[in-house]
């Protein structure tokens, strides 16, 4: 196959997978932007949304559009929910403390994957994609549904963005974000927000899992890349920095898929890695962090 | 003799920006050695822009820096402070989950640390009675073992001078020492400062002009981020510009 | 036997319920778990071993119930119980019931090598087997060795016959992978292509499969056209398929691990109608509906199968009693649940092993742990199984240096998203020279 | 560190050797060997606390240096023919370089970033175990033979399959380790690294040095790691690349957090806290995950500094 060929595919691929990582990623950055809380189980929130997208797919029977169109729906809603109990239950219980928090979202890590593999199963499973047709290229064919997981992100994000512009949520969430304290002295309701901000980060990986599910499986141990991905593209992208977040995401998306061409695959993959890391070193802050404290 | 040597602080057109806004321009300073010098002027005026371009915790946009004759422009803070350039914070700064005695003894023990078996390890003893010494200096000998949290705001910043002098600086920069202090504390920093100034040059940045009148030998004004004038606290007191500056009339 | 020992097997059962077909029980008995925890931690510091002359035979189940290996352990969890369960029906070994004892290795090496010490020093078992990833049969093997602890591995890996494990170490109910290789290449060299793409996992598994297979297919005039190992960190496939050489005709593809779906997925999507002939191992869609969504493409595609998973691949009385003593239907699903596939090219293995050492402990009239060098003795004087209920896969020729069995291949091709056996091998095609000779270990 | 914590600083860690001394006369077989293992990983564990707990250096990254002792031991002994103390000495050395050149690179960031960089380094060491499998045998890993682990001393050998000789080792290396621990808290380096972590720009006016600081935490912290490593692959015989996967990061971090970050004690206990926590709870039920999450939370609420910390605190509460 010709090498410009090649190189379409490539970012043809990075795309798609950037897109569903930009949105993961959106999850974990408001998370950690807004509550300053590193959530190990953020990988398994996404996973989560796969799992259900399945059980849907299984109850309502051979009508894929139908059963994706409510995944969309019971996906984050059921994340959500789960992240509001945990909120209410473990992290205020211990204040958010940083280091705390690791250990306890380990700790429901371990309890996430543990039920779904008890009540899912350690198999691997298929999901019908909502709309299934191959795009023939001239060098290949590719699946249209990946097409549509990018706009269906993009729009997600663009919907996400306006949410924390010009809504009050976004408001009192930026607010909180910029200093808990006074957020709290103009009367903003701080532990609500918090319980909101993870319920939507959570709904957002929960999401990703969903749009994720047609094109790779869900099986229970799948949240673990995405958690690494998401939290790698936070930080390069710069703490607290959406925008930044989703520059990394595609960047690093993009970039895994055409260095890919150029080496074997796992030389790729160290070199993909390596490169990232020096984002960092060269701009400690990461692309649009501010000057850390 | 040159000039050069008598001077213990020389800038050379010292300037720093922060995007578009210039906090200091230009500025040529001289401290000889064995002064009490203040820096006063109002808000925004690039006092402490300067002495941290001074002690090392900013880079200066342009100009150079010499110190005892040597050029000291491209050194790091840790080296000044190793030339004996000192910098007390003007937000306390003194490690408040350690003792009075590890606070002081990390300003003390720097020197001893030489070699292999220095850096292991130290005469616990005679390092307590270092410590011991230089809090006495401040008056806080009896809170040797106290947690630095557990000490009222005044007492910190006594700390914090204290860490300042263990290590016996040649220029203790202090940026505005007196905020916060009582009436009688401030009364007692005066005095301080002035057995201080016995062995050591003093450039502090201060508000209080009861204080800056009190010590000071000369005074450097500052405004919009260039120097204003510089006399003896007299002259300043007498100088127009100086009240512009200040009452903006 | 004591109260101890009892109220042991009360906490083991627990244990085994939470595993059992009805799942969605055991997470409601998850909470009285709790309360058990206190029983355990007693029983923590007191060894198992049971006594008397009706003591029963105790096999020490090192399975992986959690982990990467979840979907092949709990195939081989249900193969070993309905063997154990037969075999103790049928007066056990000797006269002796089977006690299997099990622990969970959460397929991870350091927490393999501490579970076989725990067989050994806590649970004393006779016998330790079952273990199928290849780290982790490699990070226990050295302690079943100091330990001098029999251990049957049910892998598939060459690490046994490699030799550089140990002469406690043997693999006799499951073939390797070298002889399933190259009793592969004839086949596909002379009916599918010279002209052939490798696709692997970047680790010694894949690595094997390179090795053996490129020297087997090279010595039949076969050409690799290119070889694409696949770190296994990624998830997404699509973008090495374009290093395939359009003159490829074959794609040799063997993956692993829950991404292989989409692997195969992606690489129908990505060739669409005129693709090369596909020839895969089934390891790629073991415990995976051949009908799931996405894989239509597999149509007319050919996978290695050790035993057909759908039942009239192989209508032997054996493999049927087999089949219906496991539990799974025709089409190679559970029986109660048609969506819950069998890892039925692997878990036999379990059930074979265990009447190997049925056969071991009965030869050599192995009485205690005393009498281990005599089994192993015997074990390796072994030459040859006989296919029956014994070994339902087919028979098998077992060689003592290496510690190995030697059995037969099926060759199957997708058609109307069933696997049909298209090719039988004969043990003679998988056999190669012995590369090392254990018995000339220590014991 | 507190004057008047310096009253007896030797006292706890005599009674926890002496204990740990005594205890293998008394434990059971197999808890003899848990605590063999227990110990190696403490080491790491307290590797993992001096970057950490001491110097406040957060890392994602801690397998590659476990790894590079690992494997730094186990291939130098399996190539190579080192002797089994060269082999040792030679891990720790690979896990001190390693460090070394990471540090160079990874201590220019701070906090987050420093997370990302060190755990980008040890995926990028993990997929080099991959890539170089002809020596490595990638994940599958391989097996030390019997001869190599063994302790020449002219006439007499000791085989390192014996569990008395693994588990005195095990303590031996434990002790130093812990030892060292304990000293460097209380020794002029340990006060700097303790100050680093509270304010950093505060320690550089007092004139330190503090990048050479923390390369001076991290190296000696991965030299520990290195060790750690090195002793598994000599004492268990096996050297495989799951050990510089991430979880072998994340391990160290949770072990150090049970038990009480910037506690010397704390590694140990946090370390056999997990240990017997999955070893009970997998005894119980196949589901046995549940339980260690249910309890990993529980510990968090209990104790939030970690078992040690929490304890410390509260008698220092009791007293003051």
């Amino acid at each position: 196959m010709s090498f410009g060929a090649q190189l379409f595919l490539a970012v043809l691929e990075g795309t798609v997978s950037a897109s569903v990582l930009a949105v993961t990623a959106l999850g974990l950055s408001l998370v950690f932007g807004v509550m300053r809380v590193v959530n190990v189980a953020h990988g398994e929130f996404f996973m989560l949304g796969a799992v259900i997208a399945w059980s849907v797919a299984f109850t309502v029977g051979d009508m894929p559009l139908v059963s994706f169109l409510i995944a969309l729906i019971v996906g984050p809603l059921v994340v959500g929910g789960i992240a509001v109990a945990v909120d209410w239950l473990i992290l205020k219980r211990i204040d958010y403390n940083p280091e705390g928090t690791i250990v306890a979202t380990i700790g429901l890590l371990y309890i996430i994957q543990q039920a779904t593999l008890i009540l899912y199963g350690p198999e691997a499973r298929a999901v019908e994609p909502p709309f299934y047709f191959l795009i023939q290229f001239p060098w290949f064919g590719y699946s249209g549904y990946k097409l549509i997981v990018v706009g269906i992100s993009l729009m997600l994000l663009l919907g996400t963005w306006y949410g924390l512009t010009r809504t009050r949520l976004g408001l009192y969430m930026r607010a909180t974000q910029y200093d808990r304290e006074i957020a709290q002295a103009f009367g903003i309701p701080v532990r609500r927000v918090y319980a909101a901000v993870f319920a939507l980060g959570g709904g957002l990986a929960a999401i990703a899992g969903v749009l994720v599910v047609p094109i790779q499986q869900a099986h229970y141990l799948m949240g673990h890349n995405p958690l690494l991905m998401s939290f790698i593209v936070v930080i390069v992208g710069g703490l607290g920095s959406l925008r930044g977040t989703l520059l990394a995401a595609f960047v690093i998306g993009i970039s895994d898929g055409v260095i890919s061409v150029f080496f074997t695959p796992t030389l790729a993959k160290i070199v993909a890695t390596l490169l990232v890391s020096l984002v960092l070193v060269v701009r400690p802050a990461g692309l649009f962090g501010e000057k850390e404290p | 003799m040159s000039l050069l040597q008598t001077h213990l602080l020389q800038t050379r057109g010292l300037s720093r920006h922060f995007g578009g806004v210039q906090a200091v321009r230009e500025v040529d300073f001289e401290l000889p050695a064995g002064e009490i010098r203040a820096v006063i002027g109002p808000n925004g005026a690039g006092k402490t822009t300067l002495v941290s371009m001074i002690s090392g915790r900013i880079r200066p946009s342009a100009g150079r820096i010499r110190f005892k004759g040597a050029d000291i422009t491209g050194l790091r803070n840790w080296q000044r402070a190793r030339r004996g350039i000192v910098y007390t914070f003007q937000i306390t700064s003194v490690f408040q989950n350690l003792s009075c005695h590890d606070n002081v003894a990390l300003a003390l023990q720097r020197k001893r640390m030489t070699g292999l078996s220095g850096r292991v390890h130290l005469d616990a003893d005679a390092l307590r009675g270092e410590a011991e010494m230089a809090l006495d200096r401040v008056g806080l000998a009896a809170r040797l073992d106290e947690r630095a949290a557990n000490l009222p705001y005044g007492h910190q910043r006594l700390l914090e001078l204290a860490m300042g002098l263990a290590l016996a600086p040649e220029l203790l920069i202090m940026d505005e020492p007196t905020q916060g202090l009582s009436e009688s504390e401030i009364l007692a920093f005066c005095d301080l400062t002035r057995r201080i100034a016995r062995e050591t040059t003093v450039l502090l940045i201060e508000h209080n002009m009861a204080v800056v009148m009190a010590l000071a030998g000369r005074i450097t004004v500052m405004n919009e981020g260039a120097i204003l004038a510089e006399g003896t606290p007299a002259e300043i007191a007498a100088n127009i510009d100086v009240q512009h500056a200040y009452l903006g009339t | 036997m004591t109260g101890k020992s009892d109220d042991h097997r009360k906490v083991r059962k627990v244990g085994d319920s939470a595993f059992g077909v009805s799942r969605r029980a055991a997470i409601k008995g998850a909470g009285a778990l709790a309360g058990v925890a206190a029983a355990a931690s007693l029983t923590g510091f007191t060894a198992r071993a049971h006594s008397g002359s009706d003591a029963p035979i105790r096999i020490g189940f090192q399975v992986h119930r959690t982990g990467i290996g979840a979907a092949y352990g709990r195939w081989y969890e249900r193969t070993s119980r309905a063997a154990v369960d037969y075999i103790n029906e049928t007066g056990g070994i000797g006269g002796h019931p089977i006690e299997l004892v099990i622990e969970d290795d959460g397929t991870d090496p350091k927490r393999g090598a501490e579970v076989v010490e725990k067989f050994a020093t806590q649970h004393k078992v006779d016998f330790v087997f079952g273990t199928l990833f290849s780290h982790v049969v490699i990070g226990s093997a050295p302690r079943a060795g100091e330990l001098k602890m029999p251990y049957f591995v049910v892998s598939e890996g060459h690490h046994v016959a490699s030799g550089k494990l140990n002469r406690y170490v043997f693999q006799p109910g499951i073939t390797d992978v070298r002889q399933q290789v190259i009793s592969m290449a004839p086949w596909i060299t002379s009916n599918l292509g010279k002209k052939i793409a490798m696709i692997f996992p970047d680790f010694a598994f894949g690595h094997d499969h390179r090795d053996f297979f490129s020297a087997a297919a090279g010595s039949l005039g076969g050409e690799i056209t290119t070889l694409l190992p696949i770190p296994p960190t990624e998830s997404s496939f699509t973008k090495y398929f374009a290093k395939i050489p359009s003159s490829t005709e074959v794609i040799y593809h063997v993956m692993v691990g829950p991404a292989v779906l989409t692997f195969v997925k992606e690489m129908g999507e990505f060739f669409g109608n005129n693709r090369p002939e596909l020839f895969g191992f089934i390891d790629s869609l073991e415990a995976v509906d051949i009908a799931s969504p996405g894989l239509d493409y597999l149509e007319g595609s050919y996978f290695w199968e050790a035993m057909p998973r759908y039942a009239d691949g192989l209508p032997t009385a054996a493999a049927a009693f087999y089949r219906d003593k496991v539990g799974v239907d025709a089409n190679g699903a559970s029986m109660s649940d048609s969506k819950d596939v069998a890892t039925f090219s692997h878990m036999f293995g379990c059930w074979e092993t265990l009447y190997v050492i049925k056969a071991a402990v009965e030869q050599s009239g192995y009485r205690s742990g005393k009498d281990k060098v005599a089994l192993i003795e015997t074990l390796e004087n072994m030459k040859w199984f006989n296919e029956g209920i014994a070994h339902p896969q087919g028979g098998k020729q077992f060689v003592g240096q290496i510690h190995q069995s030697f059995g037969r291949q099926f060759i199957s091709k997708v058609e109307n998203k069933r696997l049909k056996v298209v090719h039988t091998t004969t043990i003679e095609d998988g056999l190669y020279e012995p590369e090392a000779d254990y018995t000339k270990q220590a014991l | 560190m507190t004057g008047r914590k310096q009253d007896r600083p030797w006292r706890t860690p005599m009674i926890v050797l002496v204990l740990l001394l005594a205890a293998q006369f008394v434990l059971p077989a197999y808890h003899h060997g848990n605590l063999t293992r227990i110990m190696v990983f403490a080491v790491f564990a307290i590797g993992y606390n001096l970057a950490f707990g001491y110097a406040g250096l957060l890392s994602l990254g801690h397998a590659m240096f476990f790894a590079a002792g690992l494997y730094g031991a186990g291939m130098s002994a399996h190539f190579l023919g080192f002797s089994m103390p060269l082999a040792f000495l030679f891990g720790g050395l690979c896990g001190l370089v390693l460090a070394l050149a990471v540090g160079l690179v990874a201590l220019r960031t701070r906090g987050v970033s420093f997370m990302i960089v060190t755990l980008m380094f040890s995926q990028a060491i993990f997929l080099t175990i991959l890539y170089f499998n002809e020596f490595t045998r990638g994940d599958e890993g391989f097996v030390l033979a019997q001869e190599i682990r063994q302790l020449r001393f002219g006439e007499t050998v000791l085989s390192l399959t014996d569990p008395t000789l693994r588990y005195n080792l095990a303590l031996g290396l434990f002790a130093a380790s812990y030892l060292l621990g304990v000293a460097l808290l209380r020794s002029p380096i340990g006060r700097v690294l303790v100050a680093l972590r509270e304010n950093e720009s505060r320690v550089q006016m007092l004139g330190y040095n503090t990048f050479g600081y923390r390369l001076l935490a991290l190296s000696i912290s991965g030299a520990l790691s290195g060790l750690s490593g090195a002793a598994y692959a000599l004492l268990f015989a096996y050297v495989g690349a799951t050990f510089a996967a991430t979880q072998y990061s994340i391990y160290p971090l949770l072990w150090v957090l049970l038990g009480g970050v910037g506690t010397a004690l704390g590694p140990l206990i946090g370390t056999g806290l997990m240990f017997y926590l999955v070893d009970f709870a997998s005894e119980i039920t196949s589901s046995y995950l549940i339980v260690v999450g249910v309890v990993l939370v529980l510990l968090v609420i209990v104790f939030p500094k970690g078992v040690i910390g929490t304890l410390q605190e509260k008698w220092r509460g009791l007293r003051s």
